[in-house]
């Protein structure tokens, strides 16, 4: 029961899908979009548990008045204020509608601060390049000229800096066709080995040889 | 007044004139100034029910009008009508523009709306500037699922072939043939990472990515949290696993708590190992970030599927010196991890990892599957090089998969 | 070979506090948005085929634009958006905009704003603006509008029914759309609009493109797709071309100043990795 | 935008930026912020976008409840006598309720029934679709633009050019090989595999460098525009 008939959910799913994918008759045709609905409904139901633990372990800290609990209690009560607004307060499905409640901790709170996270990368990807791209040996200095030629090839300053050379020689043109030739090589020797790895790994689940996920008796 | 006498006038003009043609036609002779307007129909109409569908469609094709070919001007297109009998009535369900220079000679047109089992006739007819002839399909058609799609003969024997391949060596490894399986850097570095954790007594941090169950990548990275956390089981370290979906932390808990308890050691676990940030990609980011600058864990794991994130988690993972391991099969984000992290599992090397760090014949022997796939590549490309190359076949058009 | 003061600071490059860069290239993003460079852009035949071909479209053609970014994309293709939201109405574009992302149409009323703002007159809704909003689907939703256009899109984004408007008004399917423009930063995005809108249904296509996505839309270039601008600098150039420069080109100035920082640093990096190589064994990669 | 709107949003995103000098309480609490408003969208989304169309939608669970007028499978049946195939949601449901069934100790492990659906469905639609896109069609497209010989372009930029993505991808994946150690022919070979694939991260790096430029241009532009006003 408790492994025994999960193995077996999962290598008979697994094994119709995989059928699945070459015949378009009725019922197959359509059952990746129904899976994949009921994959959302999982989904949907499983985030319960996540957010019940997030104010399980927030609320811990503040109960127990660890270290920053006080922060703590700022992650607990901006979840339950997004939770009620969104709920409650903000028209059912249309919660995202311009000019709801909702919407609008969206745009003034949400929205900026997902924008500066991923704005960081600009500094982290100043300090990864200062570090990482030495010329250690052959390897690194082949990848450390690619990154230098299309860092510059994509601004004016590339150009600039080779105008006096032929066409061809321009860095826009050098990193066009580095783009497109041996950077287009490379991914697509790594993407065939993690369609023959995807390949693999699938198998091994639904043969149920890898079993790990499922946890012990 | 002066409105109705002109319009009698003109109307005695105008009979005159029609009368005038007739006669003229009568007589035989053609009219210069008044040409009707003709278009030349289109033929060959011919419908068939689209294969390997899921039913639902029919396939129209046609020979382009003479007029079409020509280009004459004022050819408009074709109007396709359908119908149940071959006299009509028929009922407009789509145009088609006129062709151009490079199009072939045959016109196509697809019929997504039919109900199967029902027959149907079609109407294509040309259009020009104030005239229309058509071509009806001589016979019933009906559309009709189809149980197995030829388009993907090719697919079928590559994933046959796969399958077999893999079963094969799984087989041969279970009976006890030896294999050999080359060093991959980063897995010969989990040990030493994880006992320098030990050593310093700080903590591990395994990050399974952002994305969800429904990423096999995001599996087998859980897969690779199986060994590692059996490995600090054993070591006595202390991992944490903060987690950006629900069904990630609950599989990995699972995972965790099999780990220790088969390492021996299940009063060790506890659930709170494993916790559940929030499902949005940059809150967990600096979730995490936050995290790792407050608790400096020793050594990072980053295994799984993950987007921009990656540098963000592996800078601030860098800046307090930690040892870290990554791996993702995310071809836009490994040159990230390749550049902040100590080692990187490049693609494939994720989903070989839990195999390796395993031991276990049987998941070796799937290794040894995914190789013979890869050399019938290399064989397929350089062969099918050649023989493109010489003209001898398209060899290239063996691998079109059909429908993307 | 370097005194021994000089490989001390050198080492101390290496091992350089990572704020310090931090704060160059805050400073290298930061002052190029105070000082007005003039700064010689050179166009690219991609985006000059792309305003070639936006030249020749007559006045008051009827164009689509399909917005498929969300906010995290928009200092890319929210430039592009715009100018060419001002281009089409110095042309009276009929201009209807749909989105593949849910939130490209709010994008759209974005652009829209500063459209108007910047030329000093409003579009008449309805008349030569329609926002048609999102339809989840996505490229089921080009293959959608191949057959019919109000079908795929019955209301619009202020939920009317669409077939009150008269710019939609003999709008059928692509034969009834002069001109596709789609501005993309994924999937779904200018690959699908090529499979489908071009290669099915004959429409004629131009697209801007974040600069990760670019490289990937490159061989498509030519009879599939009529021009393509990429990330930020295609952006200033469609400025340039259209003689409507904006945003795009006064960010590039950042942008080129930020790179040359970054290929400064790992200059410096290596000469001191160099200098020091004996001292110090090798780094992280 | 508002003016408290925008301060706000300027506020968050120094707290975010400061994160760059060190760990700090301004930090802190952004994070927090972040946290707990990121993950309560998620939770209200996934219901409002998911479970409710997806499931109460479908069963006419909504219809029951009075929030929608449209009929779902419940009412097809029961009230209609009509078989109706939304009526499969239902073990949809069932596969949530188990989920949830964690939070009682004793029977926690039924979760694991869905948790095996989910992990054999994502198995089962990764193996062909990966196989196809990212194995057999990426073949079909690394042989079918060759220019034939005999005709004027054989030899040619473009030739030599499709000829050395051949043997990117063929060294590259040589290097992936596992069976073997990395000596001999299979050795150089995947030395020069190596090398493309050095190539491929150098290059994807530096071209991603001015997308991640931009975004914090796009940053810096609020905070200077829109907040300060110092730039008109």
């Amino acid at each position: 029961m408790k492994r025994g008939i999960p193995l077996i959910i999962a290598g008979v799913v697994g094994t119709v899908l995989v059928i699945q994918y070459f015949i378009p008759h009725t019922p197959f045709g359509v059952l990746n979009d129904v899976f994949s609905d009921w994959f959302s409904i999982i989904q949907a139901t499983a985030i319960w548990l996540g957010a019940l633990n997030l104010i399980k372990v927030s609320g811990d800290k503040v109960y127990k008045r660890k270290r920053d609990w006080q922060f703590s209690l700022v992650v607990i009560l901006c979840f339950l204020l997004m939770v009620i607004v969104g709920f409650f307060f903000s028209g059912g499905r249309r919660f995202l509608d311009p000019g709801t409640p909702f919407s609008l901790l969206y745009d003034y709170v949400y929205s900026p601060l997902v924008a500066m996270m991923f704005a960081l990368l600009a500094f982290f990807v100043g300090s990864a390049s200062y570090r990482a791209f030495r010329a250690r040996n052959k390897e690194a200095t082949v990848l450390l000229i690619a990154a230098f030629v299309v860092m510059l090839g994509r601004v004016p300053l590339g150009d600039a800096l080779t105008g006096w050379l032929p066409d061809w020689l321009h860095l826009s043109v050098i990193s066009n066709w580095i783009m497109n030739v041996p950077n287009l090589a490379g991914q697509r020797a790594i993407m065939i080995g993690i369609a023959l790895g995807i390949v693999s790994t699938s198998l091994r689940l639904i043969l149920g040889i890898e079993r790990s996920y499922l946890g012990g008796e | 007044m002066t409105q109705k006498l002109l319009t009698g006038v003109l109307l005695v003009f105008t009979f005159a004139a029609v009368s005038i043609a007739q006669e003229a036609d009568i007589s035989g002779q053609a009219v210069d100034s008044l040409p009707p307007p003709t278009v030349a129909p289109p033929s060959e109409a011919t419908a068939k029910d689209t294969p390997n569908d899921a039913g639902s469609s029919i396939t129209i094709t046609w020979k382009r009008s003479p007029d079409d070919l020509a280009r004459v001007s004022g050819f408009i297109g074709y109007d396709i009508s359908r119908g149940t009998s071959p006299e009509g009535p028929f009922e407009k369900i789509g145009d088609v523009p006129a062709g151009t220079v490079d199009d072939p000679e045959l016109k196509a047109y697809l019929d997504n709306n039919t109900v199967d089992g029902t027959g149907y006739f079609y109407l294509v007819e040309a259009k020009a500037k104030g005239a229309v002839s058509g071509a009806v399909t001589s016979m019933a058609v009906t559309s009709s699922q189809a149980w197995f799609n030829f388009g993907l003969i090719n697919m079928f024997i590559a994933t046959v072939f796969m399958i077999s391949a893999i079963l094969y060596y799984i087989s041969s490894a279970k009976a006890g043939k030896k294999l050999y399986i080359r060093k991959i850097a980063g897995l010969e570095a989990v040990d030493e990472a994880v006992g320098r954790a030990t050593e310093m007594g700080k903590k591990i941090f395994f990050i399974p990515g952002t994305q969800d169950m429904d990423n096999v990548q995001t599996i087998a990275g859980l897969t690779i949290l199986g060994r590692v956390s059996r490995l600090t089981a054993e070591y006595e370290a202390r991992i944490d696993v903060p987690v950006s979906r629900s069904l990630v932390m609950i599989t990995a808990r699972e995972v965790v708590k099999e780990a220790y308890l088969s390492a021996g050691r299940p009063d060790a676990y506890t659930d709170d190992m494993v916790y559940y940030l929030t499902d949005d990609q940059f809150g967990y980011a600096a979730g995490i970030d936050g995290l790792i600058v407050r608790q400096k864990p020793a050594t990072i794991f980053y295994q799984g599927a993950f987007y921009a994130e990656s540098l963000i988690l592996a800078e601030t993972g860098n800046s307090i010196g930690a040892i870290q391991i990554a791996g993702t099969a995310m071809p836009a984000q490994l040159p990230f991890f390749v550049a902040a992290c100590d080692y990187t599992l490049i693609g494939e090397e994720l989903f070989a990892a839990s195999a390796y760090l395993s031991h276990e014949p049987k998941l070796l022997g799937s290794l040894k599957g995914q190789d013979l796939g890869k050399i019938v590549i290399i064989a397929a490309l350089i062969i099918g090089f050649l023989i493109q190359a010489l003209g001898i076949y398209n060899f290239a058009s063996l691998f079109r998969v059909a429908g993307g | 070979m370097a005194s021994e003061k000089t490989k001390a600071f050198l080492l101390k490059m290496i091992g350089i506090d990572r704020r310090i860069i931090f704060i160059f290239v805050f400073i290298a993003l930061s002052v190029p948005m105070f000082i007005s460079i003039d700064m010689n852009i050179p166009t690219s035949p991609e985006v000059e085929m792309l305003v070639e071909t936006m030249e020749k479209l007559p006045d008051g053609a009827k164009v689509l634009v399909s917005l498929d970014y969300d906010p995290s994309s928009e200092p890319e293709l929210q430039p592009m958006a715009e100018t060419f939201l001002i281009y089409a109405m110095r042309r009276n574009f009929k201009i209807i905009v749909i989105g593949l992302w849910p939130q490209g149409a709010i994008q759209a009323e974005r652009a829209k704003a500063v459209a108007e703002e910047h030329e000093g007159k409003e579009f008449v809704y309805g008349e030569n603006y329609i926002n048609l909003g999102f339809q989840s689907g996505n490229e089921l939703v080009i293959q959608r509008m191949g057959s019919s256009i109000p079908a795929a899109f019955p209301r619009d984004y202020f939920g009317r029914p669409v077939d009150e408007f008269p710019i939609m008004q003999g709008v059928k399917n692509f034969s009834n759309i002069d001109y596709v423009f789609n501005l993309s930063a994924g999937y779904p995005g200018t690959i699908e609009w090529v499979l489908f809108a071009v290669d099915k249904f004959g429409a004629t296509l131009g697209a801007g493109n974040t600069a990760v996505q670019a490289p990937m839309i490159y061989p498509y270039l030519g009879k599939q797709l009529k021009g393509l601008a990429g990330g930020m600098k295609g952006g200033a150039e469609l400025e340039i071309l259209t003689s409507l420069e904006g945003r795009a080109v006064k960010y590039m100035v950042g942008q080129t100043f930020a790179h040359a920082v970054i290929v400064l640093f790992i200059i410096i990096a290596n000469i001191a990795y160099f200098a020091t190589r004996d001292s110090k064994k090798g780094g992280v990669l | 935008m508002s003016v408290f709107g925008i301060w706000v949003g300027a506020v968050l995103t120094l707290g975010i930026l400061s994160f760059l000098y060190k760990d700090n309480p301004f930090y802190k609490m952004s994070e927090a912020i972040f946290l707990g408003i990121s993950a309560g969208y998620w939770f209200v989304s996934l219901f409002w976008q998911n479970l409710v169309p997806k499931l109460f939608d479908n069963l006419g669970i909504t219809k029951l409840l009075g929030l929608n007028e449209e009929d779902g499978a419940i009412q097809a049946i029961f009230v209609h006598g009509e078989y109706d195939e939304r009526i499969w949601y239902f073990i949809a449901g069932i596969l949530g309720i188990m989920m949830l069934l964690r939070l009682v100790p004793k029977i926690g492990w039924i979760s694991r029934w869905p948790l095996a659906f989910v992990v054999g469905t994502t198995a089962g639609v990764y193996l062909t679709r990966y196989l196809a896109s990212n194995a057999v069609a990426q073949i079909n497209n690394s042989l079918k633009d060759f220019i034939v010989i005999g005709q004027p372009d054989f030899i040619s930029w473009t030739n030599f050019n499709y000829l050395l993505i051949i043997i990117g991808v063929t060294t590259g994946l040589t290097y992936f090989y596992f069976s073997k150690e990395h000596k001999g022919i299979t050795g150089g070979a995947a030395k020069i595999g190596i090398y493309f694939l050095m190539i491929t991260f150098g290059a994807s790096f530096g071209y991603t460098v001015m997308s991640r430029m931009s975004l914090l241009i796009g940053r810096l532009d609020f905070l200077y525009s829109d907040w300060l006003r110092l730039i008109p």
